[in-house]
């Protein structure tokens, strides 16, 4: 019995730009560690354009060819990064698997929804033939579908129907890791307590570990066990839900808390956080929030804040944690 | 309220270029839209100046019949003893004029009938629509060879029958680009402002299709000059003027081929097809940027870099 | 399958309605023109009386809807009228041209094809590089030419290698069939070459950039997240999507075939039906244009009719939905 | 005053379809009264006729039956020409601030435009002070800072103001917003949010705002309507409709949100299958086929809106069984 | 090897093609060259501009001329076999006659004056006119005889089935040919016809080629692949004069080029065209040498007068000769009181000398012709602006009814003479106003001019007539000549006999392709 499992998936200090057409260069994501353990559920939240989908993306090798990449990327302790496309290659589906963001065009529309499972099985020589074709009405039934999906095709799947079946055909191969890029935004506020219950019962069912991002707070802090927050590419603050909560450490988590309204208890008013994130195609010289902080000071604008860890995943990168008005 | 003032020193962080100027800008950086822009640029230079870089006329008989290009005569003669380069900087000024007023007129024709099918809607669209189906599935050459044999040869001639016959995807194009722009917020909004149709059509609709009728106009150049020379090479150019198609109408119909005068068919040939690159390639860059669709491919051979630097952060 | 037969009877009512359409305007089109038969048909000396009698034998004295009734009479019993040049009849005399233009067309098109596909194809897959540069500018470059000037290069660069006139050696009687053929296929060399280089250019323009935007569509990266690699997302999820535009072009093109056949076989003496449009507007035969326009219009009709059902079979969106 | 005379807009058993002939009845015989100074919000999954409502109450659709008031003037079919005087006095917000400023006007343009198509303002420069009085009302202050810039040079929220004090310069008794923080980043939306409700609080304008959100609803509103299917199932003070829902999808829908601790009990009461396309609206309760409580007579009665007391009104037949007064007749207390 | 061409001449050309087979419909020179050689004719040209006999191998007219006895070669067969006499001719003129306001016009107006037309036996045709006329047998050489067993049915009734009869290939043949193949604008292929009652022609055959292009036509010809081109451009000539296996065969031709004013009485607007001696300036100011120079790239000929210079017995060298003389012209119009204006264009009743020019598309170098008419005539303060119709078009505003004035100026066009005088002359009667009178030129001094040439049967007379009318056209001028295009054949040295007059293949004599031999 080994004491400390090794992680199945250890990305440290990843860095990823873009090219742009100008010839300038944005940096996405800036220096972030992803650490996903056996049947972990890690959550990523922040806003919009911080680089939760970039990273989720550098993970599985999938940036496109005006990115590049620096870090450590292993995954079952191989260093993809290394290893090249070849590396990711024979990681992805089997031991990563993707739900994307607005899986709403996830499935290729002329082909049918059963060709689209089987092909991933037959590729990684799951099952083939009539095998297959078993093995994708069981994951068609396991997300909750009938059967008769396997026939259709996409535009005659309603948005819920394509998302079960993204996770059906995520499912397939029966990945170690399933990563989750917003899986619900884009739809009902039912369907996507459905579908969200559905990846639970499933990555518990299935011994699965989960990385999933959005921007929901409460959402993210039900359903995981461990909360990244992410603000213009870096990992702000991380810890369990209940330490996020109850003492958040940085003042853009207690912020990002504090703009949520709660249908069920009357608080006080949602605040705003003033301003807006920085642009990425810049160099930042401080603090990434310094701007947008209501408690910063002059080292936050020059100094960038050190990742702090209190041990079991619990960490946060600023100068003045736990500082409030 | 504190709020307020904090508010305005954080705020615009994103403060990009205005329309015209990004729209100049995207163009400025593909290579292909600089490369067009330059052809187009130096053959308008050419016409405009062009009389003055030749002593002779386009009618002098200089020396012999189809004689080589020599240091005088750096494209040749013809076949009547005329001076090529005379010749093809005279049809420079006819095969632009007509290309650009026929892709003016097509554009104008077209752009009407395109904004008022889409802002109209109903009938009126419907019975346009059945006119452009008609115009798009009759053969336009064979249609602009009879127009233009029943009308006679003639410049102004040329340019009504390519800019009447050519409208057609002009038309489709803005009328789609109107149909989604009347669906959009903004549109939606000045109707729930109280703008008037006029109002609505002018202020939010048709400002919003310029640059796409900019690209239509100067990928239209690019057609209007491909039926210029058709036309003139199956004489019905004006007989009276010189132009690319005549002058290769003249090679065609005059031996020059089997006199080996090369010099008397490449040039104009040559100068049809830069124009015509050169207009499409704006054209096609000005249209993507006026329409710009997302710049992505998933499959490619290239994969992403590794770098060994590290972020900013350590 | 009830959506897919209400899309196919929709594109039929539009097909028949364009027909229409285009059989009236081609009515009037040609009795708009100043002059009529009577000032075509030249005969020397031709007196009043007899100019009346030619107006009178081509109908052309009888008020302007009953030719019109009757020429849509003659229309439903697939008779296009007399040629007033040669007297012919005109369903005959398109028939003729419509067969010999045939093999110029069909093989310049695999040429155009196969040319298209290849660097379309190529440049998206090595989207930026040199190679994709030069392709695409190449073709560009093709698609650039006056068709009938680069059937004149071509002339000028094969010089005298391959016969440049005509369909076939017309003193070339009784000869054997290997013979004839040989014969034949240097004639139709030339033109069709021409013909493919003058049309490869727009084919692969759109293949590329349809097969990019295909490239970028979210369930290609979903294949690639499946762990396929390049070449079989390619193959199996790219491809497919991206010939639906493909499709659509080649049916379009059909009408714009037409200016490159006329200027082609002009150049090549090729008798097809470009040669005879254009014959016919010199000779102001009018029910020969009025034939071969209808052909024409009604061919291309019926290839976007034909682009509609394939389209319904290559796209399960239209089928239901 | 009295409820009549705080009545702003009142629709009645108003239908409106798309597509030719009977077409889709993406609203079909809802009725609903908004009050001066009253914040309505109206909540319902997607495709449940919620912008459809927010189109026909600005009259930018036509009903097919039923009628819309607007200041107790019936305004169902008046031409768009007779509809201009009322259009000054009823504005719209839309969800997406990218698309519903127009890019090529400045700011300053697209807060004057109203002005000038109502010819407000004598001149320019009186035009102008009421553009900055707007954009300083909307919390872009400095006005003159913001005057000059183009949408794109702003942030989401900036713009949302910005469409906002759009409207606000006509001085409207009504706001309809369309999803109108859906589109922001959490960090905005409360910026925006508790805009608006101050605008109605010290400015006697009503809002109709139509969200996806419901704590949104819970925290800002006066009263909630529930739409399911082109219908509204419940309808009530945004506190009743909240702490005591009536209507069980209003419960589910109410359950399956998330409260903020992550340690506060949450028990989501999912419902099964999905909502039936418009074309294949079910007889008897639209509900019936999702419902965790369905009776028998579910199958067959399609419950009316009634009112249960307190002005909520519920349509289920359980609900009311002790038979209230249907709601729109007892609006009155 | 297994070209089908030994013995068989291969003749290309551009431009002409063959449309018909139909003689009562056929009006190109190739379609009627086809019948030339597949039909016989009672009389044809010679090589020169002398009528020989051919079906008929002797002929005589009566004293008064109004008669003439064609004596037709006994024992003639079709190639079907059937035999042909004068029977045969004389079904054909009478048939002819019978529908000549309808059907048969077209030939028909070659029979003009023809009242009866009768077989006297197996052998022997008379034919009688109203009046006597000096082109009888050049009118009578036009008419072909038709088979009657193929001609029967579409002659029936009241002929009405004629226009639309195709004639297809092969036909029955009576000529010296058999065509065996043709294609509409592509080729006609004949075989000597064994039947032929004259003398057989040396050939086992020959086929014409249309070319679209005349590089193709060349091309194929520098390769051996055809061994006689006609309607060479003058472009080509250089090339093909250097190539050691061609000869080139160049005259200058029937075809000439020729300024037309509005002589209409009905044209007002600018009565000084109507004056001769306006014209006259308008003739010393044109630079003929020039114009054969670059337009013909000096292988044509000056024209001087309405008779080309090829028709040697007829034309009237010192017709119009005096030249190029700037100085003159510009002294006439000072003598009329024309001065120049601020601009250099003079005045002339109140109205500038500034004229619309018609020209029709289609002519070959026409601009060119334009452009340099247009520079000599402003040195005289004459300013021209050309305007460019369809050839139709020219045509109709040409030759409008006298009712109706013709509105234009001046035109340009160019006419092809015949091998008879009487053809241009007869363009400018007032007859042919609508009809050929381009111009709408009439004049009663003329018609008695042009009818004393027409009716006299003694050619040293009639030639001296003829003189007369050019003459007096020349003074007048109409129409002012300009310059007569060359006609350039190319031939293969291996063909032998070939002659290369004037008189190309105009379908009035099988001289040309009857005597050639292939060495
Ligand atoms: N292919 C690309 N080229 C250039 N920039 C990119 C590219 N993809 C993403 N970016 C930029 O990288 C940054 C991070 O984007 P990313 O999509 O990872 O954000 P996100 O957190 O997933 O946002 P969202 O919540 O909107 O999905 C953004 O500023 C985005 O504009
Ligand atoms: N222009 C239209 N034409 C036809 N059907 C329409 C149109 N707009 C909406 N619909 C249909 O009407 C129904 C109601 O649409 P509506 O936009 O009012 O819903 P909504 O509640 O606002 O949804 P969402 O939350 O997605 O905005 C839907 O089924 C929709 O498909
Ligand atoms: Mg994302
Ligand atoms: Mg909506």
């Amino acid at each position: 019995m080994t004491s400390a499992p090794q992680p199945l998936v250890d990305a440290r200090d990843v860095n990823v730009w873009f090219d742009l057409p100008d010839g300038r260069e944005l940096h996405a994501v800036r220096g972030a560690d992803v650490r996903v353990n056996s049947r972990e559920k890690l959550g990523i939240v922040g806003e919009s354009g911080c680089g939760k989908s970039t990273l989720l993306m550098a993970l599985m090798g999938l940036l496109p060819a005006t990115a590049s990449v620096s870090g450590r990327i292993e995954v079952m302790g191989a260093d993809l990064l290394a290893g090249g496309e070849r590396a990711f290659r024979a990681h992805r589906w089997k031991d990563l698997a993707i739900v994307f963001q607005g899986a709403m065009n996830a499935l290729n529309p002329v082909i049918r929804v059963q060709r689209q499972i089987v092909e991933a099985l037959e590729l990684h020589e799951v099952a083939s033939g009539m095998a297959a074709v078993h093995r994708a009405s069981d994951l068609v039934r396991l997300v909750g579908l009938p059967e008769g999906v396997l026939r259709k095709f996409n535009h005659e799947l309603s948005g819920g129907m394509r998302q079960r079946v993204s996770l059906a055909m995520a499912l397939a191969c029966d990945p170690r890791v399933l990563l989750a890029d917003e899986p619900t935004t884009a739809l009902d506020m039912m369907v996507a307590a459905q579908v969200l219950a559905l990846i639970d019962r499933l990555t518990r069912e299935l011994d699965l570990a989960l990385v999933l991002v959005t921007h929901d707070l409460p959402l993210v802090t039900r359903t995981c066990d461990r909360i990244q927050v992410m603000y213009a590419g870096t990992v702000v603050e991380s810890g369990t839900p209940a330490d996020i909560y109850h003492q958040p450490q940085h003042p853009y988590t207690r912020l990002l808390f504090a703009a949520t309204a709660d249908v069920h208890s009357d608080g006080p008013d949602p605040v705003t956080i003033l301003g807006a994130p920085p642009r990425l195609d810049q160099v930042v010289p401080g603090c990434a929030f310094e701007p947008r902080c209501p408690h910063s000071q002059a080292r936050c604008a020059t100094d960038v804040p050190q990742p702090q860890s209190a041990g079991k995943g619990r960490s946060w990168a600023c100068h003045y944690p736990g500082e409030s008005t | 309220m504190s709020a307020t003032t904090t508010l305005a020193s954080v705020a615009a962080p994103t403060s990009q270029p205005t329309r015209p100027r990004r729209l100049l800008a995207s163009v400025r950086r593909r290579p292909a839209a600089v490369a067009g822009a330059t052809i187009l640029a130096t053959f308008v230079i050419l016409a405009l100046v062009g009389p003055l870089l030749t002593p002779y006329g386009v009618h002098q008989r200089v020396g012999e019949v189809y004689a080589h290009p020599s240091a005088a005569h750096p494209l040749g003669l013809d076949d009547a003893g005329v001076d090529m380069l005379t010749l093809l900087i005279a049809g420079t000024r006819v095969s632009l004029f007509v290309g650009f007023a026929a892709s003016v007129v097509s554009v104008i024709v077209g752009g009407s009938i395109g904004v008022l099918a889409g802002y109209a809607g109903g009938w009126v669209d419907g019975a346009l629509m059945r006119l452009t189906d008609y115009m798009i599935v009759v053969p336009a050459l064979p249609l602009m060879i009879v127009v233009a044999t029943v009308w006679g040869p003639s410049v102004v001639h040329m340019v009504l029958v390519i800019g009447l016959l050519m409208w057609t995807s002009t038309a489709r194009l803005l009328r789609a680009q109107v149909l989604s722009l009347r669906e959009r917020a903004s549109v939606r909004r000045a109707r729930a402002i109280g703008c008037g149709h006029w109002r609505i059509a002018f202020r939010h609709i048709v400002p919003e299709v310029y640059g796409l009728l900019g690209a239509t106009t100067v990928l239209t150049v690019s057609v209007a000059i491909f039926y210029e020379a058709a036309l003139s090479f199956l004489g019905l150019g004006d007989p009276g003027t010189v132009s690319w198609g005549r002058l290769i109408e003249m090679a065609f119909e005059r031996t020059a081929i089997s006199s080996g005068a090369w010099w008397a068919i490449v040039p104009p040939g040559v100068c049809v097809a830069l124009v015509v690159l050169g207009s499409s390639l704006l054209g096609n860059a000005l249209q993507d940027a006026a329409n710009p669709r997302a710049a992505i491919a998933h499959v490619s051979p290239r994969t992403f870099r590794v770098r060994a630097e590290r972020g900013d952060r350590r | 399958m009830p959506a897919a037969l209400a899309f196919l009877l929709r594109r039929v009512a539009v097909a028949v309605v364009t027909v229409f359409v285009a059989v009236s305007a081609n009515f009037f089109l040609f009795r708009a023109v100043p002059g009529d038969a009577a000032s075509v048909v030249k005969v020397p000396g031709m007196t009043a009386e007899q100019r009346q009698q030619i107006r009178a034998e081509f109908g052309l004295d009888k008020p302007l809807p009953n030719q019109y009734l009757s020429y849509l009479r003659q229309l439903t019993h697939g008779n296009l009228g007399i040629s007033f040049e040669n007297r012919k009849p005109v369903a005959a005399n398109l028939a003729e041209a419509v067969v010999n233009t045939m093999p110029m067309v069909v093989v310049g098109t695999l040429i155009a094809l196969v040319i298209g596909f290849a660097t379309g194809l190529f440049g998206a897959w090595r989207r930026g590089t040199a190679v994709d540069a030069a392709g695409l500018g190449t073709a560009l470059a093709f698609y650039a030419m006056p068709a009938q000037w680069l059937a004149l290069m071509l002339i000028l660069l094969t010089n005298g290698l391959f016969p440049s006139g005509g369909m076939s050696d017309v003193f070339l009687v009784d000869a054997d069939f290997w013979t004839m053929m040989r014969d034949r296929i240097a004639h139709l060399l030339l033109p069709a070459l021409t013909f493919g280089l003058a049309s490869y250019g727009q084919y692969a323009v759109i293949i590329r950039s349809s097969m990019l935007e295909t490239l970028g569509e979210d369930y290609v990266l979903t294949a690639r997240a499946k762990g396929f690699s390049n070449w079989a997302v390619v193959r199996r999820h790219a491809l497919r999507n991206a010939m639906l535009p493909i499709t659509t072009l080649i049916a379009l093109s059909l009408g714009t075939l037409m200016a490159g056949a006329i200027l082609i076989e002009t150049v090549f003496s090729w008798p097809g039906v470009g040669l005879a449009i254009y014959g016919a507007v010199r000779a102001r035969d009018y029910p020969m244009l009025q034939g071969a326009f209808l052909l024409l219009t009604c061919s291309v009709i019926l290839c976007n009719l034909l682009a509609d059902t394939l389209y319904l079979r290559l796209d399960p969106r239209i089928r239901t939905a | 005053m009295t409820d009549d005379q705080r009545e702003l807009l009142r629709i009645e058993n108003v239908v409106t379809a798309y597509g030719r002939g009977a077409g889709v009845r993406a609203v079909d015989d809802v009725s609903l009264t908004l009050r001066k100074g009253e914040l309505l919000a109206v909540i319902g999954e997607s495709g449940s006729g919620k912008s459809t409502l927010a189109l026909t109450a600005l009259r930018l659709l036509e009903p097919r039956s039923g009628r819309v008031f607007f200041g107790g003037e019936d305004i169902t079919h008046a031409t768009q020409r007779a509809l201009k005087p009322t259009r000054r006095r009823m504005q719209v917000v839309f969800q997406d601030p990218y698309e519903s400023l127009d890019r090529r006007f400045r700011v300053r343009q697209i807060i004057e435009e109203p002005l000038l198509v109502h010819g407000l303002g004598a001149n320019r420069a009186e035009r102008l002070e009421r553009v900055h009085a707007a954009l300083e009302r909307t919390g872009l202050s400095p006005a003159p800072l913001f005057a000059n810039r183009f949408p794109h040079q702003l942030s989401g929220g900036q713009r949302q103001r910005v469409a906002i004090a759009a409207s606000l310069v006509l001085e409207p008794e009504l706001l309809i917003a369309d999803e109108p923080v859906s589109m922001l980043d959490v960090s905005a939306r409360a910026g925006v949010l508790s805009l608006l409700d101050g605008l109605r609080r010290d400015g006697d304008m009503a809002v109709l705002m139509i969200t996806h959100d419901l704590a949104v609803a819970a925290h800002y509103a006066d009263r909630i309507a529930v739409m399911y299917l082109g219908r509204v199932v419940e309808e009530g003070p945004a506190h009743k409709v909240v702490r005591s829902p009536v209507h069980p999808y209003t419960r589910a829908l109410l359950s399956v949100v998330p409260p903020k601790d992550p340690l506060a009990p949450f028990h989501p009461q999912l419902l099964e299958g999905e909502i039936p396309p418009l074309t294949a609206v079910p007889a008897g309760c639209r509900f019936a086929s999702r419902c965790p409580d369905v009776a028998p007579v579910c199958a067959t009665v399609d419950p009316p809106l009634m009112d249960i007391g307190g002005r909520h009104s519920v349509a289920c037949t359980r609900a009311t069984r002790q038979a209230a007064t249907p709601a729109h007749q007892g609006a009155a207390e | 090897s297994e070209r089908a061409s030994d013995g068989v001449l291969r003749i290309g050309d551009t431009g002409s093609t063959i449309s018909t087979l139909n003689p009562f419909v056929a009006s190109n020179v190739f379609e009627l060259a086809i019948f030339r050689y597949v039909y016989p004719h009672l009389v044809q040209y010679g090589t020169g501009s002398e009528i020989e006999g051919d079906f008929a191998s002797s002929y005589d007219a009566s004293a008064d001329g109004l008669t003439w006895t064609f004596h037709t070669r006994p024992g003639a067969k079709w190639s079907d076999g059937k035999d042909l006499t004068a029977e045969d001719a004389a079904w054909t003129f009478q048939q002819i006659l019978a529908h000549k306001d309808g059907p048969t016009a077209r030939l028909a107006s070659y029979l003009q004056h023809v009242t009866k037309v009768e077989a006297g036996g197996k052998d022997e045709l008379t034919v009688t006119l109203d009046a006597p006329l000096a082109t009888a047998l050049s009118q009578i050489s036009q008419v072909p005889i038709l088979p009657r067993q193929v001609w029967q049915e579409p002659l029936s009734g009241d002929a009405s089935q004629l226009k639309n009869f195709t004639n297809d290939a092969p036909l029955v043949s009576g000529g010296s040919f058999i065509l065996t193949d043709q294609k509409k604008g592509a080729f006609a292929l004949f075989k000597a016809n064994s039947n032929f009652y004259g003398r057989k022609p040396k050939l086992k055959g020959f086929g014409l080629q249309f070319f679209g292009s005349a590089d193709a036509m060349v091309t194929v010809l520098r390769q051996g692949q055809i061994d006689v081109a006609y309607d060479v451009p003058a472009t080509a000539a250089k090339t093909l004069k250097a190539e050691p296996s061609l000869d080139l065969l160049t005259t200058s031709g029937m075809d000439e080029d020729f300024l037309i004013f509005n002589s209409s009485s009905g044209q007002r607007a600018h009565p000084e065209l109507l004056e001769p001696k306006v014209r006259e300036a308008f003739h010393l100011a044109i630079d003929r040498k020039k114009l054969v120079d670059v337009v013909t790239l000096g292988m044509g000929a000056a024209a001087t007068s309405v008779i080309p210079p090829s028709l040697a017995p007829w034309y009237d060298p010192a017709t119009g000769a005096e030249g190029l003389d700037v100085a003159s012209a510009n002294s006439i119009l000072d003598g009329l009181g024309f001065a120049r204006g601020s601009d250099g264009i003079r005045i002339a009743n109140g109205h500038p000398m500034a004229y619309e020019l018609l020209q029709p598309t289609g002519l070959t170098g026409h601009d060119r012709v334009v452009d340099l008419v247009r520079a000599d005539l402003a040195a005289i303060g004459v300013k021209v602006t050309p305007k460019i119709v369809d050839g139709d078009a020219f045509g109709q505003l040409l030759v409008t009814p006298s009712e109706k004035a013709p509105s234009y100026d001046l035109a340009m066009d160019d006419w092809v003479s015949k091998r008879d005088p009487d053809f241009m002359l007869s363009l400018f009667t007032c007859a042919q106003i609508g009809n050929r009178n381009e111009g709408a030129y009439c004049s009663q001094d003329y018609e008695a001019l042009y009818n004393q040439q027409a009716t006299t049967l003694d050619s040293g007379a009639r030639r001296d007539a003829v003189v007369k009318a050019q003459q007096f056209l020349d003074k007048e001028k109409p129409w002012i000549p300009q310059f007569a295009n060359p006609n350039i054949i190319a031939v293969n040295k291996k063909v032998k006999g070939f002659n290369g007059s004037p008189f190309v293949i105009d379908h009035t004599s099988r001289h040309q392709i009857d005597d050639v031999r292939l060495g």
